[in-house]
């Protein structure tokens, strides 16, 4: 009883948040909320009947007379009697109960699975253990390519094709819609519809080795025209540094193992094995939303990425610190 | 009780084989201790080392299987106690994500393939039996194999995990992450041989229990009379024969031989497809779970029945739920697929597949709690357990219920709100049984009773434990925190709950170490229990506790479904068994009448030769290919000596070929 | 050991006059040899649904460049195989007779036809005309024919072990429903060879 | 030994004391191995092999004495995670814009028993940090010695000079050659180490 009022305490704590199945922020996870929480429902009260069911026969007061010791192996027939209708009778209200589950499921499963005729389509790429965002234009000087941070127009219908370059991943934003995994060799899409703005937080949800539990993804949802305006910047190539320390920054990246993995779109880097770095300075959070972008952190993570994610890809950097101060400026200059 | 007797009488009288029974003669008491004695240098098996090696009494295997697979629960439930330790604050460093990886892996893999699918057959091996009343199991040295075949495979993963190679791809070895590209080395492939050990020791105790259980019952047990418990093992061991198959095939066909040979079938590059390994793994995967907890459901019959002193209610609705159990639980794999892509359609079918699995399981907790209604429970530790099963069992089913909607699933799947379900069904459904379980027939075994104080705490601090620790993931799930992480940011206010989950898992090991205390006292030191020390009906009660070498002195007759209840005065039994050798009786497959007499084999060493020879083959084969060829080699010499003893001229047969019957050699 | 004498027990019956060796189904073995069938045939069935399901991966088979499996050596093999189920059967008939000269000769007989088996079958394997790590579709070819071949291979050096015992020893009259067991398994042996060989070696030709 | 086996008692003996050595021999090698292979080194700072004062060796044809290279441990011969951490190095630094997946274009094959400075691991480390004439460029301004480390285990197994557990069995992508773990092992020709 106080464990699970307790539980009861807790569960309407957590009906909030930014990274919350029960907390929606689309048309899509309404639907989906509405029916766990009638299954909830339902399924605590036959609990309770369950328990109650059997605990009263557990607990009445009992005298053990002679006939109760012994077995009473034929009963009266009205007892068994009695019994064949309760038992009939519960397992007809079960199959009731199961049967309007079930339809209530197809028709929130219809509903998910008719999308309007256009939708933006942004492709979604999973690698270990980062996430590629393209956000598709038919003319390819305006495709942009961004990294673990994913953008969205409020009230448009977005449709994300799913795709993975090595093991299998799942793309799940809790607030916005279910899961749906990147499997090598297949590629799948899902739809959804934000329909209020803020930052919801996604996780890769389907283990994926080391640092499956350091691969989140920011989810971003703009009212439309603040996000054509941002998508609309992510398009410019980088600026070139204007001071001079900034300028000896480029130059590190360009000297050092940097620019093999990482591209900035403008510059002579081209490296398509891990995020590309053209508006850096302008994300939220470092290392697939492993740590808040500041300065420290990023330096932190040059030179050391293997003690904040022991596996990752990224190797550590050995670099002079003025090098490496020069570097952090330039980078800071990626907005 | 006459009335009782009548009503067996009654039942029985529609049944020819009592109708062509003689009238029943008394056995002198001197006769029945004469054949006592000499039944007891028939059956004993030497003692000694050598002994203990060549022993095919099914009881002391199964013993061995039981304690083996306990000894496991307990590994398991450390690397749990671990991972809880790990995830009960945020951004802890107890554990790399290198070392998380195996334990939780090795968590996995230990209880679902070294726990509780071998610590249920055993109980089939070790009772099934005695409650058919039969003098041993159908294959003994077959028996005997399995076990050790079983143990090799918990040698192995425990060796290798403590060389820092144990399997860190998930219970599930999902592939790509499984295959050889993402997982180099030879953790995946200690993961895939251990499978197979598993999978052959459960095949060979299926095939036994199948056939002890439709062969060997006694005289009068016809299928409408037997026990539940024996009911429920049949049906899973012919869910084993055709589960276990589909794993075997997956790991060592497919995954060890895309690893060590490099073949294709996981390579989508090549025409491969990782989605197959999810199809195949999961068609076993999923029937495993009812695997685990059908037997769980056949032990809480027994119990109910015993202390509400009634016969169950409606035993034939028990019995069609376990076989419509059995047979959908083959048709509900892809809801553990519905995040991948796979046609609507179909998923809609397996969500009615896996809603329509709930209508049995609610069947059968509804005619358990009609027994109660009718009856008066007393409220022993057994009774506790099972209270605590329903309890907490419900909570598991329910949830299932919810997952099985395709929509409301890709919220919940591959997070903490499986992980609790899950915990909930197999903790729920199989462990709390099996501890009522181990309480109900521990005197059987041991010949005395464990302590009933003891027993209170140990069931009162389990279902307490497993509740705090297990109820709290359901909210973590939906507050987003996915299975298998090795930390979590302290931002996403996962810390407060995943403590409480730890304080739980904490009450847990309590009880369990009760449990171990007061096996340790009660196994000597406990009350002696006679016979039949609940006054419980089956047969298995009909023989001293701990039941002697050859189980019974002369094979029961049964006389309806609740022999020790409905058989009054003199215990009916069959004679003309030899006890100068180890002979047992066969009996039609449907009515259980007398059919022939059936030699089984003496002490053996041959079975552990063999699980040796292939042990040597399996792990062999993960360092070279050639080691194949080689074990083959070696298990055929095997097989052949194993043959030249068995086809030893001991003395004459009574024959009985194309209806003539001849006395030979 | 005494207690159970403590209980009174009444004698419904004698089954002294029943026999202690039998054949057929109403033998536990022969309950044991079925349920073996029946797990291997399984395993050989989900081996076909994956070959089928890394099958729909491909545009035609065998892919592009292969050529198709050739049907020399499997066809003689296959007729060899059901060629032997005769002495197989001959030798299960003998022993349900008790006719030991019979089985022997038999046994003989089978074991002989079954010698040239295990030989063809490695030259089946290569009549694939594609390596098992080619691709999808030579791993599905290789294991299925492989797999089968394992279990082949077992039962024929059963049949040898049978054939010399029962020529250089003494052998239990109780052996004999072990020679009928095991003829009976080595048909389902055969049987089971026959769809493999349709879909595996036919099938590329018409599918 | 069959003559001195005629004693059955000395026989039995020995043969006991002879399995317990066998037994903890093996045990142990199996535990080394085990710990050795299966290790997986995130971050560790392993020596580097050059330019310990190996001279470059830049053809077989030497004025005087043979040059003696001083042999440094390859750290990553034998652990197959390192090996395919140095795979996919391989392939992220473009190594196969000349070397192809080892059979050779641009830049010499790496797969053949054909060795022009050198096939033993601090060899082919020093190839890759100094780089060579004709275009190899010098890693070690890009790469941590542990990483060079990695790439020329990588390096080594496509001729299969390294133990055949530690080799990848195949990859998820179109078979262009043979697997390491199944390609042959090619005695080097023209390594200069002393052997």
């Amino acid at each position: 009883m106080m464990r699970s009022r307790l539980a009861l305490v807790i569960l309407l704590a957590a009906c909030s948040g930014r990274q919350n199945a029960l907390d929606p922020a689309s048309a899509q996870n309404r639907s989906i909320t509405a029916l766990f929480w009638a299954m909830f429902v339902v399924a605590a009260f036959i609990w309770f009947v369950v328990t109650v069911a059997f605990l009263v026969p557990a607990v009445r007061q009992r005298r053990t007379t002679r006939e109760d010791a012994e077995p009473a192996l034929e009963l009266p027939a009205e007892t068994s009697r009695r019994q064949t209708r309760l038992v009939s009778g519960a397992t007809a209200v079960t199959v009731l109960i199961l049967l309007v589950f079930l339809i209530y499921d197809f028709g929130v499963g219809r509903a998910l699975a008719t999308h309007p005729a256009r939708a933006l389509t942004i492709e979604l790429v999973g690698h270990q253990w980062w996430w590629e965002v393209h956000y598709a234009d038919p003319d390819p000087s305006k495709i942009v390519i961004d990294a673990d941070e994913l953008h969205v127009p409020v009230g448009q219908s977005v449709q994300i094709k799913l795709v993975s370059r090595d093991v299998i991943h799942s793309f799940w934003v809790p607030n916005l819609i279910g899961k749906r995994d990147l499997i090598p060799g297949y590629t799948s899409s899902i739809f959804f519809t934000a329909d209020r703005p803020g930052v919801y937080r996604a996780q890769c949800a389907e283990f994926c080795g080391h640092q499956h539990a350091k691969m989140a993804l920011d989810v971003v949802a703009h009212p439309a025209p603040e996000f054509s305006a941002w998508l609309e910047r992510q398009r410019a190539p980088a600026a070139d540094p204007s001071d001079s320390l900034a300028a000896n920054g480029k130059r590190v990246f360009l000297s050092a193992a940097c620019s093999k993995c990482h591209a900035i779109t403008g510059v002579e880097a081209y490296g398509t094995v891990g995020p590309n770095l053209t508006h850096l300075a302008t994300r939220r959070t470092l290392a697939a939303g492993t740590l808040p972008n500041t300065r420290g952190n990023l330096g932190g993570w040059i030179v050391d990425p293997q003690s904040i994610k022991p596996g990752a890809r990224m190797p550590s950097n050995q670099l002079e610190s003025r090098d490496l101060v020069a570097l952090l400026a330039y980078l800071e200059t990626l907005k | 009780m006459n009335d009782g007797v009548r009503a067996g009488r009654a039942r029985s009288s529609v049944d020819q084989e009592d109708a062509v029974l003689p009238p029943p003669q008394l056995i002198d008491r001197e006769r029945l201790e004469a054949d006592a004695r000499q039944l007891d240098v028939t059956w004993r098996d030497p003692g000694g080392l050598w002994g203990w090696l060549t022993t095919v009494d099914h009881k002391s295997i199964a013993k061995r299987y039981i304690i083996t697979a306990f000894l496991m629960f307990i590994a398991g439930g450390i690397q749990a106690a671990m991972i809880r330790m790990q995830l009960a604050l945020p951004e802890n460093n107890l554990l790399g994500p290198d070392r998380y990886n195996q334990i939780f892996t090795t968590h996995g893999t230990t209880m679902m393939f070294l726990f509780a699918v071998p610590i249920m057959n055993a109980m089939g091996l070790y009772f099934v039996p005695l409650m058919v009343g039969a003098r041993t199991i159908a294959f003994p040295r077959l028996n005997a194999f399995g076990y050790y075949a079983y143990l090799v495979g918990v040698v192995f993963l425990y060796v290798s995990l403590f060389l820092n190679t144990g399997p860190d791809a998930g219970w599930t070895a999902y592939v790509p992450l499984a295959g050889p590209q993402f997982s180099p080395g030879h953790r995946v492939d200690v993961w895939a041989q251990v499978v197979t050990f598993t999978e052959i020791a459960a095949l060979a105790a299926a095939v036994n229990i199948i056939v002890t259980a439709l062969k060997m019952r006694a005289p009068g047990m016809s299928l409408n009379r037997i026990p539940l418990f024996v009911w429920a093992q049949l049906v899973v061991s012919f869910m084993i024969v055709f589960a276990m198959p589909a794993v075997a095939t997956a790991s060592t066909l497919m995954l060890a031989a895309d690893r060590a040979v490099s073949t294709h079938w996981f390579n989508p590059a090549e025409g491969g497809d990782s989605l197959l390994w999810q199809h195949v793994f999961w068609f076993f995967g999923h029937p495993e779970v009812y695997i685990i907890f059908l037997p769980g459901l056949g032990m809480v019959t027994p119990i109910v029945e015993t202390f509400c002193r009634r016969r169950v209610f409606g035993y034939d609705a028990l019995v069609l739920a376990n076989i419509t159990t059995g047979f959908f639980s083959f048709g509900l794999w892809v809801h553990h697929m519905f995040a991948t892509p796979i046609p609507e359609l179909g998923q809609s079918l397996f969500t009615a597949a896996s809603m329509l699995i709930a209508i049995p399981t609610g069947i059968q907790i509804f005619c358990w709690i009609a027994t109660m209604w009718s009856g008066r429970p007393r409220l022993t530790t057994p009774m506790l357990f099972v209270l605590g099963f329903l309890f907490t069992f419900v909570i598991g089913g329910l949830t299932g219920v919810m997952l099985a909607s395709v929509t409301f699933d890709k919220q919940a799947h591959d997070t903490f709100f499986v992980v609790s379900h899950l915990h909930y069904v197999l903790l729920g459904g199989a462990v709390m049984p099996l501890f009522g379980a181990f309480y109900f027939w521990f005197p059987k075994v041991t010949g005395r009773l464990l302590s009933e104080t003891l027993g209170k705490w140990n069931v009162w601090l389990f279902v307490i434990g497993v509740n705090v620790a297990f109820f709290p993931m359901h909210i973590l799930g939906l507050n987003g925190m996915p299975r298998r992480i090795y930390t979590y940011l302290a931002e996403t206010g996962w810390g407060p709950l995943n403590l409480l989950a730890t304080a739980g898992a904490v009450v847990i090991v309590v009880s369990v170490v009760i449990f171990i205390v007061n096996v340790a006292v009660s196994w000597r030191g406990g009350a002696l229990a006679g016979p039949n020390p609940w006054a419980s009906s089956g047969l298995e009660w009909a023989t001293t506790s701990p039941a002697p070498s050859y189980n019974f002195v002369h094979t029961p007759v049964v006389l309806g479904r609740h022999p020790l209840w409905d058989s009054v005065g003199p215990f009916p039994v069959i004679t003309g068994l030899r006890t100068d050798r180890r002979e047992v009786l066969v009996t039609t497959v449907f009515d259980a009448r007398p059919d022939h007499r059936h030699k089984e084999p003496d002490a053996s060493i041959w079975p552990f030769v063999l699980s040796l020879a292939m042990g040597v083959t399996w792990i062999g084969s993960i360092f070279t290919p050639w080691a194949v060829p080689t074990g083959f080699a070696m298990t055929l010499l095997v097989m052949l000596g194993w043959g030249w003893q068995s086809s030893r001229v001991t003395d004459v047969e009574r024959v009985e070929t194309e209806d003539r019957l001849v006395e030979a050699e | 050991m005494t207690a159970p004498a403590t209980i009174d027990q009444q004698s419904l019956g004698d089954v002294a006059e029943l026999p202690t060796v039998t054949f057929g189904h109403r033998t536990l073995m022969w309950w044991g040899t079925a349920g073996f069938m029946a797990i291997e045939g399984w395993t050989l069935a989900i081996l076909l649904a994956g070959y089928f399901y890394v099958r729909q991966n491909f545009v035609g088979l065998p892919p592009k460049p292969l050529d198709h499996p050739s049907l020399g050596v499997p066809t003689i093999n296959l007729l060899v195989l059901l060629l032997s189920m005769v002495p197989a059967f001959m030798a299960a008939r003998a022993a349900r007779r008790l006719d030991v000269p019979g089985v022997r000769i038999w046994l003989l007989i089978t074991s002989l036809v079954s010698v040239p088996i295990p030989v063809l079958r490695w030259y089946e394997l290569w009549a694939l005309n594609v390596r098992w790590d080619t691709n999808a579709y030579g791993s599905a070819a290789w294991l299925l024919v492989g797999t089968h071949a394992t279990l082949l291979l077992l039962d024929v050096f059963d049949t040898f072990g049978l054939t010399l015992f029962y020529w250089f020893k003494r052998m239990p009259v109780k052996a004999m429903s072990d020679v009928a067991d095991n003829s009976f398994y080595w048909y389902f042996m055969v049987l089971s060879w026959i769809p493999l060989y349709l879909i595996v070696y036919l099938g590329p030709q018409f599918l | 030994m069959s003559l001195r086996c005629r004693n059955a008692g000395w026989k039995r003996g020995a043969r006991r004391t002879s399995g317990v050595r066998l037994a903890a021999l093996m045990a142990s090698v199996v535990l080394i191995a085990g710990c050795e292979r299966e290790a997986r080194r995130f971050q560790e700072s392993p020596p580097t092999a050059s330019p310990t004062g190996d001279p470059l060796v830049v053809s077989d044809l030497q004025p005087g004495p043979a040059v003696v290279v001083s042999n440094v441990e390859a750290p990553y011969d034998d652990n197959a995670w390192a090996v395919s951490e140095g795979k996919s190095l391989y392939n992220a630094m473009n190594c196969s814009g000349c070397h192809f997946q080892g059979g050779g274009g641009i830049g010499p094959p790496l797969m053949d028993d054909d060795w022009t400075y050198g096939s033993e691991p601090q060899q082919v480390f020093a190839s890759i940090a100094e780089g060579r004439p004709n275009g190899m460029p010098a890693w070690k301004f890009m790469l941590s010695a542990q990483q060079i480390w990695e790439i020329t285990s990588y390096v080594r197994s496509l001729s299969g000079l390294n133990p055949k557990g530690a080799r990848n069995a195949r990859d998820d992508h179109m078979m262009r050659k043979p697997p390491e773990a199944s390609t042959p092992n090619a005695r080097p020709k023209n390594s200069t180490a002393p052997r």
